[in-house]
């Protein structure tokens, strides 16, 4: 279905992003074999610029990546309308193996991309650039990342086929099956999965406060631990986040009791309320682990400083982003609840 | 920002005097030209609510005609079935059904109509 | 304290390249604060080179640079750039004024980056324009001007920042002597207040300039010589 | 280490925005060339989208109206004449509301190269003349058929009046198979508001279109089903396709899936095409953006020296091209939108009429749609960002000592 104005668009960004990433991939090849900090060589000073370029296309891409995964979901919308069987973005998704996977994809690379952002400000902050190695290594992984998302993407759109009426002659299309999107996961126990949600997030309120509030602490691995815990919590939270917003709190969006689905939050019908929901899930999480990655670089030569200041930065914005999603996720089932609704 | 314009700038009262650096920077008349695109903007969006609400009678009628008569194509390209009613037809009909074509596909595929 | 001590400072152009060019051997040279200083050797003999260094604009190739305390050897160009912009105010020899902004534009360029509004740059070029009698050139554009104010509009320009030290290059190369002696009491006036100066040139007359502490000569990108001056 | 002045990040962006626009003013012509080409490739995009998003949600909404089922005769894989006898066999089905018979075909005029529709439908298929305003048919539908019988009488489009030279004149002929004559009673004219699904349309009764087209008795085109409850019609096609094999089951959501389909195919198609004008618009900017003039290397030399970064010189540069970028996207768009809303999307209506003798006329409204303005946005102005990047960096890393 690469005809399909969508299925251009997506492509159109995903070559962007690959030209990018892959001229970026250029540079970090070179830094990693010629780099000598300190040196004024013609290359040295050569390479010192074209990290500069390097970081101006991981930016550029990195907006052109949250962009496409937006573009991505409006598409799978759109898709929906056209597949057969396909009641939703869930199932114009799951219409071929693909495209789950690219949509897990775009959110690696999103965060992947942002983490190597913050690291590379950080390394710009220190006079001795500790990070640019580890930097450029660490672009070597983004780029795979980005080409895997693009060939997912392309694969998918590929392998999408729309029965067109024209070319079914007398035979009626098989009525929708599995691809409906209205049992995307089989309905866990909403009590289970609340509690869940409702601890962890707490949980990680309180620990983010007390490591916003803590001095700095002298580099140990107590307090590195801490950070780093801190960080897995708050992945753990945004993939539960997404399993509870899609088989709990949908349904009261859209006030039917076995339609669970992620995507159509950001629909005209439900106010679009998918997307302070989502960006205020992601601006939590992202900032909220992004806290370890300035933790992990503390102890390098000329980073104390500007690793606590981001850390603290990074802290206070998670935790006013947190009650905020938290507020926006249960606004429909406690309006439901309030308002009479029984459940 | 030279000195006749300076002099000037001081001279107008302070009411006049914000308008007057507002004009002065790029920036800011950037702004001012941002401010008549969304005037245009919510100008031609108001006119197309107005064509819009003036559609909803024609539609109105149409689906009334496309009711009674049990319709369901466009009637664009109204040459040949195949494009006049592309739900009567199904994907051979290219080569089959055009008006001058003789029915013997995929040779008549690209036969012109007799004049 | 020394406002700026060099220490086996050398440099090389195109290092590691085919056409490597040695600029700067072992300069060893130490400026305290409030002196003012001439670095006089024919051309070609790394004047401009050993100003740059000083100025944070070129790296050096080996040795120990100090600026205000600031390590500037072996330094991202990013923080070589902040410190220029703190502590230092270029003039260049062929003055480099953007010909198509006008004259307070020019003078004000290296306060954009710092986010400071139009009216607060004025406020600073006001005085500046004042002392180099620009006030009435303000808004020409800077094509248009004589070279005695384009050589003050440069010098209004290096100090819009206030810095502590304005490393002026050749600053009198294009002037006859009756301007040469109005810009020497000019920078003269300047050191009266404070500021640090190091000039390079090859003509008696700023080398004698009775406001001169000292005068260093290079040849050959080494020092061959630092007498005191007229001051 | 603390810096002397402060920097003010809004400020400093304030400035930097300033200092790019004075730059786009000083160069005018070439960043208005480019300006100006890439204003004139978004408008060709969007007027392109806005014209087929508006054609389709049109063609959406009239077709909403469609049959909810309709059902012909397959033989051999084309479509023949079913029998009338299978109405009673779908009448049967429960749930089934009615079931009208219909018979159409096309007549081709050779003189003109135009191809009429003809409908035939029995009298007691069109429903009794409504009062409701916005509604069809008036008094003057009910004249179409007197009976079930033949009468000659007919409804035309006004298009296919002024295609036939009518005039005001009532009486025409059509030929039969075998070149006999027959002849009509144009009496009214089909409302001009339902043009685009009516533009070359002739309604005339069930008996004079067998007629016309010598149909064979039993024997009609299609035959269209009424389900009374919507929900049922997917249940109900599978039943009658159990019930007479060998049919073509069509329902309405299917019909409107195609057109969804059609419309995007198009689109896509259009916009593969406009891609080329994109990707060589995007060259041009990107050769443009890299021929740097020495002048150019030298005011950013100048500018590093005084003490601005290479962060500052970038977003210099940045500004200019998002300026370019942002401006021509706001100014095409809206122009596109002009060209829909005012002039009825002039340029590309030929290409979505077809080659059509009788060509529909019918306004087009352009529609707001957020993910349309992120779909231009994202295939037109990204290029030209991402190609302007690297002559960006390249000017913004230009070594600050070439200036001495």
């Amino acid at each position: 279905m690469l005809l399909n104005p969508w299925a251009i668009v997506l492509l159109v960004t995903a070559g962007g992003s690959l030209f990018l990433v892959g001229g970026s991939l250029r540079t970090a090849v070179r830094v990693l074999r010629h780099w000598q900090p300190g040196s004024d060589s013609a290359r040295q000073i050569d390479l010192e610029n074209q990290t500069w370029l390097a970081a101006l296309l991981v930016e550029y891409g990195l907006i052109l990546q949250l962009v496409s995964l937006f573009l991505l979901l409006l598409a799978a919308d759109n898709f929906s309308r056209v597949l057969v069987g396909a009641m939703c973005a869930t199932g114009a998704f799951l219409a071929n193996p693909y495209g789950i996977p690219a949509l897990f994809m775009k959110m690696a690379g999103l965060f992947f991309s942002g983490y190597w952002l913050v690291a590379h400000r950080l390394d710009l902050s220190s006079e001795h650039l500790p990070l640019t190695r580890a930097k450029f290594v660490a672009l070597l992984l983004l780029a795979p990342l980005v080409a895997v998302d693009s060939g997912l993407t392309a694969a998918y759109l590929l392998n999408l086929s729309p029965e067109i009426i024209t070319s079914c002659c007398g035979v009626l299309f098989a009525p929708g099956g599995a691809a409906d999107g209205y049992n995307l996961l089989e309905p866990m126990a909403a009590p289970l999965l609340l509690s869940l949600f409702y601890g962890l997030g707490g949980l990680l309120f309180a620990v983010g406060l007390f490591l916003f509030r803590r001095p700095p602490q002298p580099p140990g691995r107590g307090s590195l631990l801490a950070d780093i815990a801190f960080a897995c919590g708050q992945l753990l939270f945004f993939s539960l986040s997404l399993v509870v917003i899609t088989v709990v709190i949908s349904p009261y969006v859209y006030a039917m009791p076995n339609h669970r689905c992620p995507f159509d939050l950001l629909a005209g019908e439900y106010g679009h309320i998918g997307y302070p929901l989502y960006l205020s899930l992601l601006a939590t999480c992202f900032a909220g682990s992004s806290a370890a990655v300035a933790a992990v670089c503390r102890h390098l030569p000329g980073l104390a400083g500007p690793a606590f200041r981001y850390r603290r930065a990074a802290l206070r914005f998670s935790l006013v982003m947190l009650p905020l999603f938290l507020l926006i996720a249960s606004w429909s089932p406690a309006f439901y609840l309030l308002a009479g609704g029984e459940r | 920002m030279g000195a006749m314009s300076r002099k000037a700038m001081e001279r107008v009262a302070p009411a006049g005097r914000l308008a007057s650096r507002l004009a002065g920077r790029p920036s800011s008349r950037l702004l001012v030209l941002l401010a008549f695109f969304l005037l245009a903007t919510l100008f031609v969006v108001r006119e197309q609510g107005r064509c819009r609400q003036e559609q909803e009678g024609r539609i109105g009628i149409a689906r009334s005609v496309v009711a009674s008569l049990g319709l369901s194509d466009l009637a664009l390209a109204s040459e040949a079935r195949y494009t006049r009613h592309p739900l009567a037809s199904d994907p051979l009909v290219v080569g089959m059904d055009h008006p001058g074509a003789v029915d013997r596909f995929p040779s008549t595929l690209f036969w012109a109509p007799p004049r | 304290m020394a406002l700026v001590e060099l220490a086996g400072v050398g440099k090389s152009y195109n290092r590691g390249a085919a056409n490597e060019v040695v600029a700067l051997r072992r300069i060893d040279l130490q400026v305290a604060a409030g002196e003012m200083l001439c670095i006089q050797g024919p051309s070609g003999s790394g004047k401009s080179t050993l100003l740059a260094i000083i100025a944070c604009i070129l790296p050096p190739s080996c040795g120990r640079a100090v600026l205000a305390g600031h390590k500037i050897a072996r330094l991202p160009e990013h923080f070589r750039t902040r410190y220029r912009r703190q502590y230092v105010g270029f003039v260049f020899q062929n003055f480099a004024l953007i010909d198509h902004l006008s004259l307070l534009e020019n003078i004000t360029l290296p306060l954009l980056p710092l986010g400071l509004p139009p009216r607060r740059r004025e406020e600073l070029a006001e005085p500046l324009l004042h002392r180099f009698a620009l006030d009435h050139r303000r808004s020409f554009p800077a094509g248009r001007l004589s070279g005695g104010e384009l050589q003050r509009a440069a010098i209004a320009r290096a100090l819009i920042n206030d810095p502590p030290l304005l490393v002026a290059d050749e600053p009198t190369a294009h002037l006859d002597s009756r301007l040469t002696g109005t810009v020497l009491d000019l920078l003269a006036g300047l050191k009266r207040e404070g500021k640090t100066l190091i000039l390079s040139s090859h003509d008696p007359l700023v080398s004698g300039h009775p406001a001169i502490d000292r005068v260093v000569t290079v040849r050959d990108g080494m020092i061959v010589n630092i007498a005191a001056g007229g001051g | 280490m603390q810096p002397m002045h402060p920097i003010h990040s809004f400020g400093r962006i304030q400035n930097i925005l300033d200092y790019a626009l004075s730059g786009l003013r000083r160069k005018l012509l070439k960043n208005g060339t480019v300006f100006a080409v890439f204003a004139l490739v978004v408008f060709l995009f969007a007027s392109f989208q806005l014209t087929n998003r508006a054609l389709g949600e049109l063609a959406g909404r009239i077709l909403a109206a469609a049959p909810d089922i309709t059902v012909q005769q397959l033989q051999a894989g084309r479509q023949v004449g079913i029998a009338s006898d299978s109405r009673q066999v779908l009448q049967a089905i429960f749930g089934v509301r009615r079931v009208d018979e219909r018979i159409w075909g096309y007549y081709f005029e050779p003189t003109s190269g135009a191809n009429y529709t003809v409908v035939g439908l029995a009298a007691s298929a069109i429903p009794a003349s409504t009062s409701k305003e916005n509604s069809w048919p008036g008094p003057e539908a009910a004249a179409i058929a007197g009976g079930d019988g033949s009468s000659g009488r007919v409804l035309l489009s006004p298009g296919v009046r002024r295609h036939m030279g009518l005039g005001e004149r009532q009486f025409f002929s059509l030929y039969r198979p075998d070149l006999s004559l027959v002849t009509f009673e144009a009496v009214a004219d089909f409302p001009p508001e339902s043009d685009l699904v009516t533009a070359d349309t002739i309604l005339m009764s069930l008996a004079d279109a067998r007629d016309l087209f010598a149909i064979p008795a039993g024997e009609v085109t299609d035959l269209l089903v009424t389900v009374g409850n919507p929900r049922e019609i997917d249940t109900i096609a599978g039943k009658i396709r159990e019930l007479l094999p060998g049919v073509r089951v069509v329902t309405r959501n299917q019909i409107l899936k195609s057109y969804e389909v059609v419309f995007g195919w198009r689109s896509g198609l259009g916009n593969l095409l406009l891609l080329t004008a994109l990707v060589t618009f995007t060259i041009l900017a990107w050769d443009k953006a890299t021929g740097l003039s020495a002048e150019d290397l030298r005011e950013m030399a100048i500018l590093k020296v005084l003490g601005w970064q290479t962060a500052d010189l970038i977003l210099l540069r940045l500004f200019e091209s998002v300026l370019v970028a942002g401006g021509a996207f706001a100014g095409g768009y809206l122009l596109a939108w002009c060209h829909l809303l005012y002039a009825d999307g002039l340029l590309f209506r030929p290409i979505f009429l077809g080659w059509s003798v009788l060509r529909p006329t019918f306004p087009l409204v352009p529609s707001l749609a957020g993910t349309d303005l992120l779909a231009v946005l994202a295939i037109s102005v990204f290029p030209y960002l991402c190609a302007t990047a690297v002559p960006a960096w390249r000017a913004a890393v230009v070594p600050a000592d070439s200036v001495l």
